[in-house]
């Protein structure tokens, strides 16, 4: 599974030589790093989205704690870590408590396999800018994926409120439908890398990214991922003016604070995905590589923003329409396309 | 040392326990989760016979085995669905009218 | 090491597979079954087969229990409350028949039943390849035909789903 | 052009699918003309076969087209193949030839009828069957356009199925049919046994071979059989009740099947098997003594009928008589040769009877007819010839064949025969004109009811009559002595049998040269004989008759009751028969026994049905507890069981 070390490997207890503890050195902090940066992001981008939105609507936005409102974050994160932690009396309490940890983890999990610089030698190692380089990094993106909405789902039934409920049951129809156009349209280039390991996807995309030669498919996984998050225009499993907030309504204090940031993890997950697979990834001129990750990564998450603060909510059947009807043919069509051309070209 | 013969054990523990599943539920979905986990089994037997035997026929066959799960996951909850519909339960002990 | 991490799954495998059955509320028996899948695509990890673990993850963990968990909040049986029991007197028998069914399992596993050939995709050649990439090329040339088939079946199960679940079409 | 051969089979067939299936909603001109083009395409392609055939020298001329494999089972194998040779040839011309006539005249005759459409895929598969039977190159083929023949005779005959006379006569034909196919099949199964094989080249070439020794018990017990099927599809003693009553049937039926094509089957079939029968002497005489028999005592039945049809029908029995009497003398030629003959003026007289019915709005009975010359001359005329050609009188069609088979029985059988033959042919002559003086001459004893509507036939019926009377005229000279057309063709099938060995002999021979035209005189005067006494009984002296019949009073009635053989049959056969049945098979063995035993079978099921339900508890658990135990149990028998 491990390109650079053999999982078989492990099993030999005598062969655990330094070369290896460096090895787990290195991992450990990449780990951490790549963590931070992303809690760190998005602390960021509560702060931001307020900005941006406030902005975009002409007005202001948080602007008291802090130098404009700098940060309302960490108050923010203050007031809900001592607020009172309320479980419901006929509430699940274990799937309760698991359910904010379930949303929050695969969201992580998922940078463990995407590249974010190119290899740089620290220390006489060469180090590469991703924490794992995995042959099948495709197929793991969407095996963790695909165990994300677990979290939305566990935390809908848990809490033992109807809202919630409904939400739960929206969200599962709503991220199987949309995992799968998610899925086909990444299938495109794919198919033009002929590899699923991430990295090669980011080298392939050196000369061209891979937006010029897949627009179609950048639409369906940008639409398609817009809805896996549940962000707006898609965010039926949480619409406020319906459901009360859907899943997450009887949650409070930390736990809410973790669906919070659950999904803007998940934001930024799916936009690191599409700066891999679209964007080039890391690959860029005069600026190093991370700086262009982080760049066209910020770009992606503006993006986000822009969208909700212009498009208004779908219905319910009109998302699901879209998902299958429209999105769903599009993309089988983008494959076919990529295929053909695949095949002439030799 | 783990052998093939571990694998094919815990295979087996893990089909037993479906079978018993099966025979002593009376909850239609449980039933079809411990059909699955019948299914699961089973791929796990090939999936270790195919490694121990180097070959790749096992992985292709559990390839093919979860996609006759997905089919059959698909029309078997389409059905408890319709029974429910019609019933209003899903315990299968209520649901014994094709006798004499 | 390897060992012992067989072990420990095994042990979650089974654990989680008995607590299936027994569990009353069908929401926990199917996190229950999700766990075993997940332990069971460990294994497959262990067993080197990537692709086949992945696929795991993603159909059976990831669709097929997610459908499974739909379909129990859709028809919001919560309470496993299980009303009629017509049955009683199969207990005992049933549990009896399945150790006797594992007994029967263990003898063949252990008896000359059971023989393999072997082929010639061992570690090192799979590895060499990739492992998704040797499934990649036997499906669509050897077994191209079964591969097509199960698309056909698919679709046909896809058919019977939505006709068998619509009230009106 | 012999590979067309198909063809010929093919295009009835289509007429048949397509009438059957689709008649209904057809127009009636559309249904008709389907059917006459059928049997049209039909007589052309047969011609064309037929030239081919000429082209081959005459040793060569045997053409088989395989066509797929039919039955296979251990060392029986039945192919479905077709053969073409001089005399199935002869026999699809006739057949296609006078069928396509007869379809032509029946668009006008069944044309006011409600079944029009069933009546045209009826008599196209006729067409088809018989067709099969006379071109298939094996026995089983051949029995089943034997029985296809069968069947349409059957479907025909009953065409009228409201009348129950009709049905009656058409279930008495099936089921004396089925007495003849019985021997006939009898002999099929004999002729595997015995040759390993049902081709008609191996078994013809293995006898040729001489592997059996003349007069052997097999073979004469196999031409015996198979003579018996003869004797029930042509109608021949003791199987020819059925045809006078198969009158019952459309007019243009009895000409097509009764008359000039189906009932001629035995005939053929006893032609094709010529080199077998030849082998067998006793079963040869038995041939030839029941068709002088046959001849003889239809021909004294057709004396004092009064139904037009009726008539004809015994005088085809008559008909059918000389030409076994020609075959039991070993001379084919001279029965196919009439065989072909009676066809033509057969066929014509049954058409212009029909005329003659269709003119008077249905009646039969020629006692209430009469004085018909003026107001239908076409189908006088025709009628005419029709009598003349059978009566014997040259140079028409039937002087020639029957001159010839009684030349033959002379030469070749005895002088029995020969006078038997001579008496048949003087009554023959006998009837047929009081026939036609009954209808066409004298006084007109019509009821002024019919008189009214009294016509001459449309022009597509009497089209057809002039056709066959031509035919009736021209058709002796085929077969003409001297430049014996017909016998140079069919010598390469009816080998060295035929006739030109015989007039060798003959010239040679102790009888001298001037024997065949000494009995060319003979004949014709006899026939003449015939007419005279005709003309004196039933135009000079009308009251003759009755006088006649008052004096030999017994000799009439029995035979105005043909011999009381229908009642001898009832009380010898069908009553004790009936009988048995009622009593013993239907009251004791079907309803105690067979019934008894079905419902005892059923009732146990359901006793033990009772109890084993309660297993079915509807209960998937319990199926699927069953369903363990019973792997577990295979598991177990398969590990340890070995």
């Amino acid at each position: 599974m491990l390109r650079s070390k053999n999982a078989a490997d492990w099993g030999n207890v005598s062969e655990m030589n330094k070369e290896f503890l460096v090895y787990l050195v290195i991992v450990c902090v990449k780990i951490l790093l790549v963590f931070g940066v992303v809690q760190l992001m998005v602390i960021s981008m509560i702060w931001l989205e307020r900005k941006i939105m406030a902005h975009m609507q002409v007005r202001l936005g948080p602007m008291r704690v802090g130098p404009h409102g700098l940060l309302q974050p960490i108050a923010d994160g203050i007031k809900l870590l001592f607020k009172e932690d309320i479980i419901p009396e006929k509430a699940s309490k274990l799937l309760f408590v698991l359910a904010p940890a379930m949303a929050m983890v695969p969201a992580m999990l998922t940078f463990a396999v995407i590249p974010f610089g190119d290899a740089v030698k620290i220390l006489g190692y060469k180090v590469d800018l991703v924490i794992t380089d995995v042959n099948i990094g495709f197929l793991y993106i969407f095996g963790v994926s695909s165990l994300g909405i677990y979290g939305i789902v566990m935390a809908g039934w848990a809490s033992n409120n109807k809202y919630s409920l409904l939400g739960g049951i929206r969200s599962s129809a709503q991220m199987i439908s949309y995992e799968l156009t998610l899925g086909l349209s990444l299938i495109g280039v794919v198919m033009m890398t002929e590899s699923l390991s991430l990295v090669d996807v980011v080298n392939a995309q050196a000369k061209l990214w891979n937006i010029i030669l897949q627009p179609i498919g950048f639409f369906i996984y940008f639409t398609s991922a817009i809805a896996e998050v549940n962000r707006c225009p898609f965010d039926l499993p949480e619409a406020e003016s319906e459901l009360v907030a859907g899943y997450h309504t009887e949650y409070s204090s930390m736990k809410f604070a973790m669906f919070f940031m659950a999904e803007y993890a998940n934001m930024i997950t799916v936009s690191a995905i599409a700066v891999t697979f679209f964007l080039g990834g890391w690959q860029g001129p005069f600026l190093p590589p991370v700086v262009w990750f982080l760049l066209k990564l910020s770009g992606c998450l503006f993006f986000f923003i822009w969208i909700r603060s212009t498009f208004p909510r779908l219905r319910y059947d009109q998302l699901m329409h879209f998902g299958w009807k429209f999105l769903l043919p599009l993309s089988l069509f983008n494959i076919l396309i990529t295929g053909l051309v695949i095949v002439i070209k030799g | 040392m783990i052998t093939i013969t571990h694998y094919l054990v815990l295979s087996a523990i893990l089909f037993t326990v479906g079978v018993i599943g099966v025979l002593i539920r009376r909850n239609a979905i449980i039933i079809f989760m411990c059909i699955e986990l019948m299914l699961n089994a089973v791929n796990l037997s090939f999936v270790a016979c195919a490694h121990y035997l180097n070959s790749m026929q096992g992985q292709l066959f559990v390839f093919f085995t979860m996609t006759v799960a997905a089919a059959e996951a698909a029309v078997g909850l389409a059905i408890i669905v319709a029974v429910f519909r019609n019933k209003e339960t899903i315990n299968i002990d209520d649901i014994n009218i094709m006798k004499w | 090491m390897l060992a012992y991490l067989f072990y420990i799954v095994a042990a979650i495998t089974v654990t989680t597979a008995v607590y299936l059955i027994f569990e009353k509320n069908p929401v926990f028996g199917a996190l229950y079954l999700i766990q075993t899948m997940v332990s069971l695509a460990v294994l497959y990890i262990l067993l080197e087969a990537q692709f086949v673990a992945a696929v795991q993850i993603i159909v059976y963990a990831g669709a097929i229990m997610v459908l499974f968990l739909f379909v129990i909040m859709l028809l919001n049986l919560d309470i496993g409350e299980e009303t009629k029991n017509a049955l009683p007197y199969q207990r005992i028998p049933a549990i009896l028949m399945g150790i006797a069914l594992f007994t029967i399992i263990c003898i063949v596993i252990r008896s000359k039943l059971l023989q393999g050939k072997q082929d010639q995709y061992t570690t090192a050649f799979v590895q060499g390849v990739g492992n998704t990439k040797l499934i990649g090329n036997l499906l669509f040339t050897e077994y191209l035909l079964p591969f097509e088939i199960t698309s056909i079946l698919l679709f046909v199960a896809a058919i019977g789903a939505i006709m068998l679940a619509k009230r009106k079409l | 052009m012999l590979n067309l051969v198909a063809l010929i089979l093919l295009f009835p067939l289509i007429g048949t699918v397509i009438n059957g299936l689709a008649g209904k909603r057809l127009r009636k001109e559309t249904v008709g003309y389907l059917a006459c083009g059928a049997i049209g395409l039909s007589f052309l392609v047969s011609f064309m076969v037929f030239i081919g055939l000429l082209q081959l020298p005459p040793d060569e001329r045997l053409f088989e087209k395989h066509l797929f494999r039919w039955i296979e089972s251990g060392s029986f194998i039945s192919a479905a193949a077709l053969q073409v040779d001089p005399l199935s040839v002869v026999m699809i011309l006739v057949i296609t030839g006078v069928g396509f006539l007869i379809h032509l005249y029946s668009i006008g005759y069944m044309h006011h009828d409600k079944g029009y459409h069933r009546y045209f895929c009826y008599l196209n598969l006729f067409v088809f069957s018989m067709l099969l039977l006379v071109l298939s190159n094996n026995f089983l083929l051949m029995f089943i356009g034997w029985e296809a023949v069968g069947l349409c005779s059957y479907l025909l005959i009953g065409f009228w199925f409201e009348k129950k006379s009709a049905s009656d006569a058409a279930k008495k034909a099936f089921v004396v049919n089925r007495v003849g196919d019985f021997g006939f099949a009898l002999g099929i199964m004999l002729i595997f046994l015995t040759f390993h094989s049902i081709d008609f080249t191996e078994v013809f070439s293995a006898v040729s071979h001489g592997n059996f020794e003349k007069g052997s018990f097999t073979v004469t017990m196999i031409t015996l059989l198979l003579f018996i099927g003869a004797t029930g599809k042509s109608a021949q003693i003791p199987l020819y009740t059925w045809l006078p009553d198969a009158m019952e049937g459309p007019t243009p039926v009895s000409a097509l099947i009764h008359a000039a094509t189906m009932v001629t089957a035995g005939v053929y079939m006893i032609a094709r098997c010529n080199a077998l029968y030849l082998l067998s002497p006793f079963t040869m005489t038995v041939v030839a003594s029941i068709g002088v028999i046959t001849a003889l005592f239809a021909a004294s039945v057709g004396l004092v009928q009064n139904d037009i049809k009726r008539v004809l029908a015994y005088s085809t029995i008559s008909q059918l008589g000389y030409m076994f009497l020609a075959c039991g003398v070993g001379a084919f030629t001279a029965g196919v040769f009439h065989l072909m003959t009676h066809a033509f003026f057969k066929a014509l007289l049954f058409l212009a009877s029909g005329s003659v019915i269709h003119a008077l709005s249905g009646e039969q009975d020629i006692r209430k007819m009469g004085g018909l010359k003026p107001h239908i001359p076409v189908t006088y005329k025709t009628f005419l010839i029709g009598t003349v050609a059978i009566a014997g009188i040259p140079p028409f069609a039937g002087f020639f064949s029957k001159d010839e088979i009684l030349l033959e029985a002379l030469v070749r059988g005895n002088f029995i025969y020969w006078s038997l033959g001579a008496f048949a042919a003087l009554l023959t002559a006998f009837y047929m004109f009081r026939l036609l003086f009954m209808t066409f001459h004298g006084e007109c004893r019509v009821d002024h009811h019919a008189m009214e509507h009294l016509h001459e036939s449309p022009k597509n019926m009497t089209l057809p009559l002039v056709a066959l009377a031509g035919l009736s005229f021209v058709g002796g000279f085929f077969g003409i002595p001297g430049a014996n057309a017909l016998e140079h063709f069919l010598a390469p099938v009816l080998g060295g049998h035929g006739h030109t060995e015989v007039r060798g002999a003959v010239s040679a021979g102790h009888h001298g040269a001037w024997l065949p035209y000494l009995m060319m005189v003979i004949s014709t005067a006899i026939a003449l004989v015939g007419i005279f006494l005709a003309y004196q009984m039933y135009i000079k002296k009308p009251g003759l008759s009755k006088k006649l019949a008052e004096r030999f009073r017994l000799i009439h009635k029995l035979l105005l009751n043909k011999y009381y053989v229908d009642e001898i049959y009832d009380a010898i056969f069908i009553n004790p028969t009936k009988k048995i049945s009622t009593q013993v098979l239907w009251k004791v063995i079907d309803v105690r026994m067979i019934d008894g035993s079905v419902n005892g079978i059923a009732w146990l099921v359901g006793r033990i049905g009772s109890v084993l339900r309660h297993l079915q508890t509807g209960y998937i658990r319990n199926y699927a507890f069953y369903i363990v135990v019973g792997c577990i149990l295979i598991i177990v028998l398969a590990v340890f069981g070995r």
